[in-house]
């Protein structure tokens, strides 16, 4: 009941948070998403779960309970961890707290929907990672959407409210093409599965029970349902070509909301596609392994090049999570140890430094209200905490070692290099030429804006960019008073900077329990 | 040999470079609060890694070797196993010595060079040296590739957070990016080659009969004429040999970059924006020398493949020369130490290509004192110069500053290769191991030794013209003339640099030992060869001999005669090039004499255009294919996603316009569609037949 | 039954039809309220012809409904046509046309 | 004997009434001439019911249609053609 | 009232009910006796002293009475199980779990539409004929879901729509109400004679009215194929019409955008319902598929209706600038779905597919009223019509517009409300029964449709004011309405298998 519990904290929590008064619903929402923390790292302690999930292992906090019959089918409440879904849920409720506490400074605006909203977000993020009914994953699933909708554009930049339904439309579209895809699949079973839960659905695939649906063969059905999959939770993760709302989503989201859309959102569809794809329908995967390599490299080349042209500091780091997230696939179509573990643990760090980064330039972008590299210059002399935080994070992002990102992205290098698909070894030489553009462009981003004289630009609107420039010493003009960050927005990044170097130094913390649950993918597996 | 008795000594080791991290960590939390901002505790962490050093070095050469995983940070059964370990052997601890010496120097030095000029930012700055230490000196001590890497990287980040220490400046965080960038696109080699020695051999330990050289050399040894798959490795698709090559050149890639290199070596010079006392811990000791050290640690790797050992000749002597006629026109003295530094390293890798492994880790301990002494000395001049760095603006600073100047001396008579100074004995034995490589039978290494041979020239004159352009003729300017004092924190690193530099070379006096006969005066040579076997000087020349066909030549049958020929022509040669320096500089009042170098001149000082066409290529192939991809992506990609919803809404809106409002229309549109269903309908069940 | 019962189908085919042209073409409401009431009639010419043709008076009865409820509805059409007169001064059904696309 | 279809030729007489007076109520332009040839179609169609026995239809039919709808709409033809619409002839009807 | 008039001659053998016809008959008599005792509260007190209060409570009670009722005897079991269905009065009128349930459709949307058009009548005149004229459409929808015969399907499917042209009409001050009312009249018009017309050649062709009759006729096969499939065909259509399916749905939009918004949710929800209720019993029962389709393939032509209905009515939704006629649109798209359930009638799993369908207008029966009747909130607080004129009313109003938000969303079908799951079980239907193409259509469609309902809660929260926008007052009948639709539309996302179970139980049972 532990899980329920964890949900029903947040649920609770976003309906108090609905009618709290607005003065304190920050500090509330703080104070209430620690509980559900703590929850999730106490379950994470006593974390007892062995081998994967979906294909017959220990599951640790599971529940069943019959919910409604349909036809031939039962739809039941069936949630439960394993090594894979625990660390995730932990990085759903520690991003969590960062991003209400991030939230202090720049959300002065119905802030008690806000948060109660963000904790709804947190309910339905647990609620993905621990489902084990489809049906239930479902709803969770859809349900992300929703808030992250309001979040996006209530609260969001100028163009907030294209970003917004471009994010809701597009990810709702490819939601349903991978039900199409999953339903197939069903239908393909046939009366052999009498109900949604995924473990079994699973199980079913791997033992070779697909039958013909419609006149197509088995072979071909899993084919197309893992082609409709593929595509749908893509759009998610998000892969090249169908990445293009994910800038426009992040640009105009608040940065705490980016802080989560990065963070979390983004491993939703990684992890569908590790369950899904990559679980129910290995042999295929492991068939067209090489095409959906080829979709990783060019997601990593093509998304770090994109950042690198960027000039918005937020798109930048937008684009480079395409990149990142080019990693994770790679990682997962590896079918190795390292590769799929490697894949996930990417999955954890990705989420904590790209959080950690939209924190700061959240931060940056509360002081100077641009987030443009060409008007500001020289933060550092301003800002020193906050940079020095920029900068491990901008470094742990290009793959630091001793940081989380070096080793989530070395373990897929590792895994993938010497995989059985054909090229192996070439796309990984390739991805791995990622970690020289994205050091290029944060580099540059970091000098642009960090160093060098101080000075911001302001008055975008009447033609021409006014340059504030300040002494060493001498405070700038009023209107633009530079501060040093308060301690609430400086202890989200320094939360996550201290999660991202313990993960990047004893990795085995997760790791462990992400090898465990791996493993079991591994062996037989084609049916 | 494998020590059976781990000694204490190897159980404190790792000391070594968790005091410095200590020491960054409390300059960074604490630096603030502390008497002077950290300084202090990187002194003293930086000095106990030195006495610890010692111990080691002293425990090493009572002939105990330790190779021990200390801390796994994976552990998966029946794949790669990722771990930190020891590797404590003669090359190790030799290394150790140096670094933490140069560091604790360095420390000392920026007292007088931070502190006393009242620099802001310094707990970052000891923080910065701190980790730095404990990068490099983890780095040496690493047993396996992946730990290499990983600290190999952790010194580019704290070249990035020290060159880049005047952040306030627009110079220095440009040349911070540039430095951490280059050196990336060579790790980014380094990286693929990590990985694929995991791939290949499953392991990347240096050092025991499951390292990853050994594997190699047996599968190499095995492999006979069968090709493929040697000894159950897989080798991608290459036979083993070629594979091998191919890996060693992915590991040469990170080295290139992180030593400055030809083509990689142009974020050297820039990184002459971070404060001095950096540079000398740069160039010395740390990052620059940690590309030489990689390849020196994996040596019996390289020695495995012809190909390899001949490329890092080739672009080792090519380096040498190239970086040192560059130094030739260099107005700024540090431009001209940075220079010098990639020419001294481009000896290094002539020298390890040509199967002189002794002569290169040889040449990188001299190399460490005189360079570390050279910027140092340029640190101090600089103080008294008030952080002028021109020398055209100096002169005459010999009387003025003494000890700075004889240190400096010595310094230069070693980087330029005068007897007996330390410069000379590891400059000529790295050219007396490419001449007789070369004549036996490799004449590739000729060519590398050829371009050494004429780099000697350059380097007598430019170290002469920066010697003579410094500290002699008449002050030129009034600061020189009224230079700032100096404290002892100051004098006391470039007199204990000066004696070392004066006397380092002692140690392994080849050309004396062979005239004399006398084996035992090789120190280094004796050094080097015990240990841990598979990593001793021996088997890396059986190695050499077996896998890459060098055989040792000798000028007209004597190699006595070679010795002295050798010698003889790089000390004449360097004198001759000091001569001209002399020739044209010396004197009250020197004269520019680049203008008559006339185009050249304008080549050199624009160092070949090497900056600008990597600029223009990373920006066509970086910036510019991004700024296409951008373009691309907005109009294609997203253009798509936007013309999908663009012709939903238009057949929305074409749709909606059934709907005129004249409810006579309604009528007849229901009546047709009926008549199409009756129609379709009635087709479909076959009414009308 | 002299006459056989395809021939009122016929008639009352015609009959549907032309009340269908009469409510394509015209745009007098009127005119389609009685349009309405022929195709109505049409419909009650089949019921009775197949009613003496089963022999059973479904059929019959059936019609009188439609019949009832054809009165039923011109009552109440001309009770909107006559709101629809006072609002918009016609009965020419193209000419309301506020509520469109 | 040929026995004379007499149903058949009432039949077939009273079907061209029906249709030629339907045809008139849809195609004439005037509103009341279209109400009166309603009124002509609907008692043939009464016709049509007596010829197949429906008598009681027959006679509801007189009552409902001509009687009560026949008026209505009559009705409504007094109350709308107060102007000339464009379809009808432009004859005023008080 | 034809309620209690036996039609037919021919003496027919009673089953003999468990319970009296007037117990199975109980929501239908409540409703008309309602109608009854508003006349004569009406002529009792024309004036109306409680400015409606009277009125509208009487009615309110009499359709939650016939709500309660419809309840009771569905969860008693009445005419469901071993039993089979109640057929009462020589078959005229049938009393089974469809009809039952359908009932729990048309009383709970009444029950809604009458308490919200309380505050939105306040101060009209004829507000008594309104809420006749509502409790007697009710009553006509209710038997529609009862009839045993054409006949009755005929007379009821008229006693529903005539007050529905009067009620559409019933602003006659209000041009657009009165165009709406003309165009509506007419197309029900002619959609009635097609039907009548259908009727006479099904009855040509097979001699019966009785739908089991027809049945019994058809099972040997007949003669008269063209006949019959024009019938047939003409029928659909005339449900076609009542159900708002393209290409009789022309009326829907300008019904539905000129009626009092009230009225517009009653209609777009309960006639639609019954429109389709009573499709489901002709089709399954009278021309049940094992007989008909392989000469008349009118699951082909429920086919096509599906795709084009549900395509047109979400694209045309797509562009609107009005919100009720985005809505009038959405709910045309909205009947496509669950035509998917007629379509999908010729493969084995008739009762999941077409107990999706009633499943789905249940749902859509509390979400769609509930949209339409946040019109009448907006048409109350005179906010004007298009989506900008919403701009902002999140702040204003935000109570009703989470509730308005749940019911886009569920009308979306997201995971908000139940929507998201009778959607789904549509879906699951679909393609369980291999209309794949039909399926992917309803998901293109909804995709589609997520960007048009987003379109409101964008409106809603997320634009800013017009400075002219001002609420005054939060009429309690509305607001009670609006949030009662928004609790129940939400509550049937957990709680779904409290009706999923009885509808495909219900569906199931007319294939016995």
């Amino acid at each position: 009941m532990i899980v329920e519990l964890l949900i029903g904290l947040c649920l609770l929590g976003s309906v108090v948070l609905f009618v709290a008064p607005s003065r304190y619903a920050g500090r509330l929402a703080a104070g209430w998403s620690l509980l559900p923390l703590a929850l999730s790292l106490f379950m994470y302690a006593g974390f007892s779960g062995q081998g994967n999930a979906f294909l017959g292992g220990q599951l640790a906090y599971e529940t069943t309970v019959q919910w409604v019959s349909l036809g031939p089918y039962t739809l039941n409440w069936h949630v439960g961890l394993d090594g894979i879904s625990m660390p995730l849920i932990a990085l759903s409720t520690v991003l969590t707290t960062a991003a209400i506490l991030s939230a202090w400074t720049p959300i002065e605006d119905r802030e008690n929907q806000f948060y109660g909203l963000v904790l709804f977000l947190e309910a339905s993020l647990v609620g993905v990672f621990a489902a084990l009914d489809f049906f239930v994953w479902f709803v969770f699933w859809e349900a992300v959407l929703v808030p992250m909708y309001f979040l996006i554009a209530i609260w969001g930049g100028p163009r907030r409210k294209y970003a917004a339904i471009k994010f809701f439309v597009y990810t709702n579209v490819a939601s349903l093409v991978m039900f199409i895809g999953f339903f197939a699949l069903i239908f393909g079973l046939g009366d052999s599965i009498g109900s949604l839960d995924m473990p079994a659905i699973a199980q079913a695939l791997r033992a070779g029970e697909l039958g013909s649906l419609a006149g197509v063969g088995p072979a071909t059905l899993k084919t197309l349902a893992f082609a409709a999959m593929f595509a749908g939770f893509a759009v998610k993760v998000p892969v090249v070509p169908v990445h293009t709302w994910l800038p426009d989503a992040h640009v105009e989201a608040p940065t705490p909301v980016s802080v989560l859309l990065a963070g979390v959102l983004l491993k939703m569809g990684t992890y569908a596609l590790l369950r899904f794809n990559f679980t129910m329908l290995a042999d295929v995967a492991q068939r067209y392994a090489a095409i959906i390599a080829l979709f990783a490299v060019v997601s990593v080349i093509y998304g770090a090049l994109l950042a690198l042209a960027q000039q918005d500091l937020k798109r930048i780091v937008a684009y480079s999570s395409v990149s990142s997230m080019g990693y994770v696939i790679l990682g997962l179509v590896a079918y190795t140890v390292y590769g799929v573990g490697g894949a996930t643990f990417q999955m954890l760090s990705h989420g904590l430094i790209s959080g950690l980064l939209f924190a700061c330039v959240g931060v940056i972008y509360n002081t100077t209200h641009t987030r443009m590299v060409d008007d500001m210059s020289g933060m550092a002399a301003r800002m020193p905490v906050t940079t020095s935080m920029f900068v491990a994070g901008a470094f742990a992002y290009m793959g630091l070692p001793l940081t989380s990102g070096f080793l989530g992205e070395y373990f897929v290098f590792l895994g993938t290099f010497h995989a059985d698909f054909p090229g192996a070894a070439w796309f990984t030489a390739i991805a791995m030429f990622g970690i020289v553009i994205v050091a290029g462009y944060l580099l540059y981003a970091m000098q642009r804006t960090l160093f060098g004289p101080f000075g911001v630009a302001t008055d975008h609107g009447d033609g021409g960019a006014v340059r504030t420039d300040g002494g060493e010493d001498a405070d700038s003009g009023a209107e633009h008073d530079i501060k040093r960050a308060a301690a609430h927005d400086v202890v989200p990044l320094a939360m996550l900077l201290a999660l991202v170097i313990v993960l990047g130094v004893a990795p085995e913390i997760s790791f462990g329990m992400i090898r465990d649950a791996v493993a079991p993918l591994l062996t037989g597996g084609a049916g | 040999m494998v020590a059976t008795i781990t000694a204490f000594a190897f159980e404190v080791a790792p000391a070594i470079a968790i005091l410095p991290l200590a020491s960054f960590v409390i300059a960074l939390f604490a630096g603030k609060y502390l008497p002077k901002r950290g300084a202090l505790a990187g002194i003293a962490a930086t000095g106990g890694s030195l006495l610890l050093s010692l111990w080691v070095a002293l425990t090493v050469a009572g002939g105990a070797t330790y190779n021990e995983e200390i801390y796994s940070l994976v552990t998966t059964p029946n794949t790669f196993d990722l771990h930190f370990g020891l590797l404590l052997d003669p090359l190790s601890a030799l290394m150790l010595v140096i670094v933490s010496l140069v560091s604790f120097l360095v420390h000392l030095f920026s007292l007088g060079y931070m502190n006393d000029e009242g620099e802001a930012g310094l707990p970052r700055y000891y923080a910065g040296l701190g980790l730095f230490s404990f990068s490099m000196l983890a780095f040496v001590f690493a047993d396996n590739l992946f730990m290499s890497f990983v600290f190999f990287e952790l010194v580019g980040l704290c070249s990035w957070l020290l060159i880049g220490h005047w952040y306030r400046e627009d110079a220095p965080p440009s040349a911070a990016k540039k430095a951490f960038l280059v050196t990336r696109f060579g790790d980014y080699f380094f990286l693929v080659g990590v990985v694929a020695i995991f791939a290949t051999f499953g392991t990347t330990v240096f050092a025991g009969p499951e390292s990853f050289p050994t594997l190699a050399e047996e599968a190499l040894a095995g492999s006979g004429g069968a090709g493929g798959g040697a000894g159950g490795l897989s080798t991608f698709g290459f036979g083993p040999g070629a594979w091998f090559t191919i890996l060693g050149f992915l590991v040469l890639g990170g080295v290139i970059g992180k030593s400055a290199q030809f083509p990689l070596h142009t974020w050297l010079p820039d990184a002459m924006e971070g404060p001095t006392p950096v540079s000398a811990l740069i160039h010395a000791a740390t990052m620059v020398a940690a590309g030489v050290y990689l390849v020196a640690r994996m040596y019996g790797f390289y020695a495995l493949s012809p190909t390899t050992l001949a490329v890092i000749a080739f672009v080792g002597g090519f380096t040498a020369l190239f970086a040192a006629s560059m130094a030739v026109v260099k107005r700024d003295i540090k431009q001209v130490l940075a220079y010098s530094t990639i020419s001294q390293y481009g000896y290094m890798m002539l020298g390890l290509g040509a199967g002189g492994y002794v002569a290169a880790v040889f040449h990188l301990m001299t190399h460490a004192f005189f360079k570390a002494l050279l910027f140092l000395g340029a640190g101090a001049v600089i103080i008294a110069m008030h952080h002028r760095q021109d020398m055209w603006e100096m002169g005459g600073l010999k009387e003025r500053l003494p000890i700075p100047y004889y240190a400096f001396l010595s310094g230069s008579l070693a980087l330029a290769g005068i007897f007996p100074f330390a410069g000379f004995w590891s400059k000529d034995e790295i050219l007396f191991e490419a001449l007789v490589h070369g004549i036996g039978g490799s004449p590739l290494l000729l060519g590398g030794y050829l371009m050494g041979l004429t780099a000697v020239v350059f380097t007598g004159f430019y170290t002469f013209r920066m010697v003579l352009l410094t500290f002699h003729g008449e002050p030129r300017t009034h600061t020189a003339r009224n230079p700032h004092d100096l404290g002892w924190s100051v004098k006391t690193p470039l007199a204990v640099l000066g004696i070392l530099a004066a006397t380092a070379g002692f140690v392994n006096m080849v050309p004396v030992g062979t005239i004399l006969g006398l084996e035992r005066i090789e120190l280094l040579h004796g050094w080097l060869d015990h240990g841990i076997s598979g990593l001793t000087v021996e088997h890396y020349g059986e190695l050499t001999h077996d896998f890459a066909g060098y055989t040792t030549g000798a000028l007209a049958g004597s190699e006595v005669l070679t010795v002295l020929l050798s010698a003889g022509i790089s000390l004449a040669l360097a004198l001759a090039g000091a001569g001209l320096a002399w020739m044209l500089y010396s004197g009250p009042n020197p004269e520019a004499h680049t203008e008559r170098l006339g185009d050249v001149r304008t080549l050199l000082m624009n160092n070949y255009y090497q900056d600008e066409y990597q600029v223009w290529i990373a920006e066509t192939f970086g910036t510019g294919v991004a700024r296409l991809s951008d373009r691309f992506d907005q109009s294609i990609v997203d253009g798509a996603v936007n013309g999908v919803s663009e012709v939903s809404l238009l057949s929305g809106d074409r749709i909606r316009r059934i709907q005129t409002g004249i409810v006579s229309n309604y009528a007849t549109l229901l009546t047709l569609g009926l008549v199409v269903l009756l129609l379709t309908v009635g087709l479909a069940g076959g009414w009308f037949l | 039954m002299a006459v056989a019962v395809q021939y009122y189908l016929l008639l009352s085919a015609a009959m549907f039809c032309i009340g269908l042209l009469g409510i394509l073409t015209r745009r007098n409401a009127l005119f389609l309220l009685m349009s309405v009431e022929l195709m109505l009639n049409a419909a009650n010419i089949n019921l009775v012809a197949f009613s003496l043709q089963y022999g059973n008076l479904t059929g019959q009865v059936f019609s009188l409904f439609v019949t009832a409820l054809a009165a039923a509805e011109v009552a109440l059409g001309i009770g909107i046509l006559l709101v629809l007169y006072r609002n918009f001064g016609d009965v020419d059904i193209t000419k309301a046309t506020t509520l469109r696309w | 004997m040929v026995a004379i279809p007499y149903e058949a030729i009432a039949f077939g007489l009273f079907a061209l009434l029906t249709v030629a007076s339907s045809l008139g109520v849809v195609l004439v332009e005037d509103v009341w001439h279209a109400s009166l040839l309603l009124g002509v179609a609907l008692l043939s169609v009464a016709i049509h019911y007596v010829m197949l026995r429906a008598e009681f239809l027959a006679a509801i039919q007189v009552l409902v249609y001509v009687g009560g709808v026949l008026v209505l709409i009559t009705f409504a033809v007094m109350l709308v053609r107060q102007v000339p619409d464009e379809e009808g002839s432009g004859r005023e009807v008080a | 009232m034809a309620v209690g008039s036996s039609v037919l001659p021919t003496p027919v053998l009673q089953t003999a009910p468990p319970v009296g016809d007037w117990v199975a008959l109980a929501p239908v008599l409540l409703l008309g006796l309602t109608a009854l005792v508003l006349f004569v509260i009406d002529s009792i007190d024309p004036d109306d002293a409680s400015g409606g209060g009277a009125l509208a409570g009487t009615a309110a009670v009499g359709t939650l009475l016939a709500l309660v009722a419809a309840i009771a005897l569905l969860v008693a079991g009445i005419g469901q199980g071993q039993g089979g269905a109640l057929r009462l009065y020589g078959d005229q009128l049938v009393v089974d779990g469809m009809a039952l349930f359908f009932t729990v459709i048309f009383t709970s949307v009444a029950t809604l539409v009458i308490v919200a058009s309380y505050d939105y009548l306040r101060d009209r005149v004829y507000q008594a004929e309104y809420y006749v004229l509502m409790l007697l459409a009710t009553t006509g929808m209710a038997l529609m879901a009862s009839a045993g015969s054409l006949a009755t399907v005929f007379i009821s499917l008229e006693l529903a729509s005539l007050p529905s042209y009067a009620l559409v009409a019933f602003l006659k001050d209000n041009r657009g109400s009165v165009e709406a009312g003309i165009k509506y009249f007419l197309i029900g018009a002619l959609s009635s004679a097609i039907f009548a017309y259908g009727i006479s050649l099904v009855y040509g062709a097979t001699g019966q009215l009785g739908l089991e009759a027809i049945a019994r006729s058809l099972s040997g096969g007949t003669q008269l194929v063209g006949i019959l499939g024009v019938g047939v065909l003409m029928v659909a259509g005339g449900f076609a019409f009542k159900t708002a399916s393209v290409p009789f749905h022309f009326w829907a939009p300008e019904a539905y955008e000129g009626a009092p918004a009230p009225v517009s949710a009653f209609l777009s929800s309960a006639s639609k319902a019954a429109g389709f209720a009573v499709a489901i019993r002709v089709f399954a029962v009278a021309f049940s598929p094992q007989a008909v389709v392989a000469s008349v393939d009118w699951t082909l032509a429920f086919w096509l209706l599906a795709a084009v209905t549900m395509t047109l009515g979400n694209f045309a939704a797509a562009t609107q600038d009005k919100v009720k006629r985005m809505l009038a649109y959405s709910s045309v798209g909205h009947a496509g779905y669950v035509l998917i359930g007629l379509a999908a009638l010729n493969s084995g799993q008739n009762g999941l597919v077409l107990g999706a369908s009633m499943i789905h207008l249940l749902v859509y029966g509390f979400m769609n009223t509930g949209a339409f009747l946040f019109i009448a909130l907006a048409e109350y607080w005179e906010v004007g019509r298009t989506f900008e004129d919403y701009n902002g009313l999140g702040t204003q109003a935000p109570i009703a517009c989470v509730a308005m938000s749940v019911f886009m969303f569920s009308l979306a079908g997201l995971p908000i409300g139940g929507g998201f799951m009778s959607k789904y079980f549509i879906l699951v239907g679909a393609v369980g029964t291999g209309h794949f193409l039909l399926a992917a259509l309803l998901l293109i469609n909804s995709a589609l449709s997520l960007y048009y309902y987003s379109r409101v809660v964008r409106s809603l929260w997320f634009e800013e004011p017009a400075d002219s926008l001002d609420i005054e007052g939060y009429p309690f009948g509305l607001y009670g309405a609006v949030v009662g639709a928004a609790v129940v539309t939400f509550l049937l996302l957990p709680g779904i298998f409290l009706v999923s179970d009885a509808a495909i139980s219900a569906a199931s049972a007319l294939f016995v």
